[in-house]
Parts: C-alpha cells; structure tokens; sequence
C-alpha cells in the first residue's frame, strides 16, 4: 500500500508495466473515497479510443444481524496473494474481451464505515457490450479468488467474521 | 530449517497471532499435525492453504523459507 | 432542461415522485460533466441499504471514418418522447429487478467533444449482482427505446448522422 | 384542424425544418402523402411515426392539435 496515484495518467508503456502500476495502487487503506474515484474518472477523457465504461462500486451496508445494525466493516488481506491474482484477474479479462482497453480495480484494507466504498473496478472498452460484461467478470473474479477477509463490526462493538469458514 | 505460518480472518482470531514460525517440517501435513497441537480449535472451520501464495490441493515438501498461509473462505468486495 | 440537481439528495417520497424528479435532470445541455458525476456519486454513501452501485459511461471516441477523425458528436432528441420513454424503462427495470434501489440517466443533448461523457447511468441495489444486470439492461433500453440521434461531427467540420435510417 | 409534425435527425436536415404545421388531414396516411409532397426525398429513407409520443403501427384518424413525429433509428448512448 502507498499513497494513490492514478495508473491511467502515466503513459502505459506496455501491458506489463500497467498492471504493476495498477497493482502498486490497488490496495488503499480505509474507504475507497470520492477523491480516488474521482481521479480515476478524469483520467478516462484521455482515452480517445473507448466508447464505454464500466463502474462497480461496492458499499458497506448497514445490514441488521440478530437484532443488531453493521457500523462498519474491516477488511483483512493477504497483500502479496492479493496482487498475485489480481494480475492473474486482470490477464484473464483482457485475454477474453478483446475490446477492453484497461481493466482498474482498488479494494479497501482496514475499516470502512457503512455507506462508504470499499471496492471500485473501472473497466474501458471500445464499446458498451464488452466492457459491462468484462467488469461483471472481473467483480465476480474478485469474489471468488482475491484472499480479502471481512469481519462485520456492530453498534455495540461485537463483531462477527463473513463466512467464518466454520466446517 | 524454519517455514512462517500466516493465519487469516477468523484463524488469526482463534490463534491469536497473524504470524508464527515453525522449524523443522517436512511437509505440509506435519505441518499441519504441529498446528493442531499448538491450535486444536482450527478442526472445527473451514480453509485453504497455500505455500508462496498457490492454493494446494496435494501435501508439496516444505523448504526453508517457505509461507504457509491458513485462509477462511474469501470474502472481499 | 433545467440547471441539474442530484434527485437521490432529496427525500423520495414516492415512486412517482422519484421518477418525476429524475427525469428533470435527465437531459443536460452538453457533456455529462464530471461534476455531475460527482454529485450522484456522492449521494450515494446516505443509502446505507445499497451493497453495490453499477455505473455505465458512455465517452464519444475519436473514430476515423473513412480517414477523417471524429471531433464531436451532436446529439438531438424528442424531449417529450425521451421522458416519457425513459419513465417507462425505469419502470420496467424497478419491477424485474427486486433487489434495485433506484436507477438514474443522465444524457446529452446538443455538442459532446471526443474523449467527453453522453450518458451517464446509475443503479443501486441491495446486492451486486442484480446492480450490474440492471445497469446492463437500462443501457440497452436506452439505446433501443429512447428517440435520441447522433451526428458525429469531424475535424474539417463534415458531418455524417450515425445509422442515417437510409432505406 | 391542424397538427404539428416534427422531423428528427436526418430528416430535419433533408427537409430543412424541425417542425411544420399541417392543416386539413384526416389520418396518418393523409398526412404522410402531403409530407411526400413536400419533402419527395423522405422516400428514400427508413423512419418510425408517432402520435403524441407513441409509436404507430397503423393508420390512426388525427384530430387538431396532434403532434406527428417523424423518426429515423435511434442512436441515442
């Protein structure tokens, strides 16, 4: 983790060097703020060349378990693992979509409140179709492969792991 | 020879610690014996391993250095 | 058209009401601006029900069409029709899709440059999966049933209306 | 009795007007031969007509203050 710059507006010298770049900011600890989300979206009128973007954004619900409301939640991850397969996501989708000019994703550490953002994917594509399904893939990807852990923290303080993985 | 075990979400809870050393394993079921007797409540939950960041699914030799990491079902996003 | 306010800011009182509101700001002189983003955007943290938000972005490319580039498009519409047709897809996405909080469009009219926004467009719901598939189902209702026509302008000023409904 | 027909994308181009008044016309297919009058060259193109904002598929009687569009495919997005 480091303080965000945007991959976008450095000058992408080759696939590889992107998705370093991408990787190096995809991890922000604490919310997914307006500011990054809004430096990722300027960037875009640069690329002449796409039609579409696609935008996920994933938000802490105030959910109510037993009685009891979500203030918050903390995310824990597996850093190395998690750039690992991230770029493993990211060669995937390009591989597939052969329309999608970028693929960005940021993902919370840390505590993020409820009605703040934790995760934020940005999929460019020359046109509509392929960059709504490419961020539809990479957001499931991320589900099932990023090793993120969330512990739902309650009004009172108690908390309680999301799928605690009890056997 | 010594191998850093990382534990995750509810794992780390249980053991207590996000990080532990252990020497002398072979593989990682030993590996995994040594766990059981430092942390016996692991039995009851479910997880993956992995060993420099690969999930596996067969039981690989430990070198020196290695990562072990014990991850609950992922839940990001 | 009027000068754009952010319709999830306000109180929606009702279905009606919420729809009436949205399809005042829908149409916007010019680019969708990366203020107005913004200002959704930000209201989206007071919905603490909504786990995810799917946004589409649709930016005018510089296409080269037979060796001229694209600078703008021109985007005209039958603004009666336009309202009303949208009210009909907000509608239709709200009944098929359960889980949907709210659904939001923003598009040009008039001059768009290349590399600028023409339509903006924002579902929130409980959970990602009905977000994304409602977000992707609005963008095709979009483009289907709204009377919208774009006349994509080139550098030397030429002009050419895209599908010109040539029989 | 009067109605206002409107021309949309390509088609206010050729006519060279977004919108004109037609006095005297009983139904669709009355208005549109006076139209093809006026403005022979729509014949060549591919249009959609509604009535007060809907899209007709057959030939419905007008009466005063109709507004009569003249459509080409969308390309809205």
């Amino acid at each position: 983790m480091r303080s965000h710059s945007c991959p976008l507006s450095a000058a992408v010298k080759n696939l590889s060097d992107y998705i370093t770049e991408m990787l190096k900011n995809m991890l922000v600890a604490g919310p997914v703020t307006h500011k990054i989300i809004a430096e990722y979206l300027s960037a875009l009128s640069a690329r002449k060349d796409s039609g579409g973007h696609s935008v996920f954004l994933g938000q802490v619900r105030a959910d109510v378990v037993a009685g009891k409301t979500v203030k918050a939640i903390e995310y824990s991850a597996y850093e190395n693992m998690v750039t690992a397969e991230a770029a493993v996501i990211i060669e995937t989708i390009l591989a597939r979509f052969g329309d999608v000019r970028s693929v960005d994703i940021v993902h919370s550490v840390g505590i993020v409140m409820a009605g703040e953002i934790s995760l934020f994917v940005l999929v460019s594509a020359g046109h509509r179709r392929q960059a709504i399904d490419a961020c539809s893939k990479t957001v499931e990807l991320i589900k099932e492969k990023l090793p993120v852990w969330k512990k739902e923290i309650f009004e009172d303080n108690s908390h309680e792991w999301k799928q605690p993985g009890l056997a | 020879m010594q191998v850093r075990v990382l534990f995750f979400g509810v794992l780390a809870e249980i053991t207590k610690t996000n990080s532990k050393l252990y020497g002398d394993v072979n593989s990682v079921s030993h590996l995994r014996s040594k766990i059981f007797d430092d942390f016996p409540e692991i039995v009851h939950y479910n997880y993956r391993i992995s060993v420099n960041n690969e999930i596996i699914s067969d039981d690989p030799i430990l070198k020196d250095g290695d990562e072990v990491a014990f991850m609950p079902p992922f839940s990001g996003g």
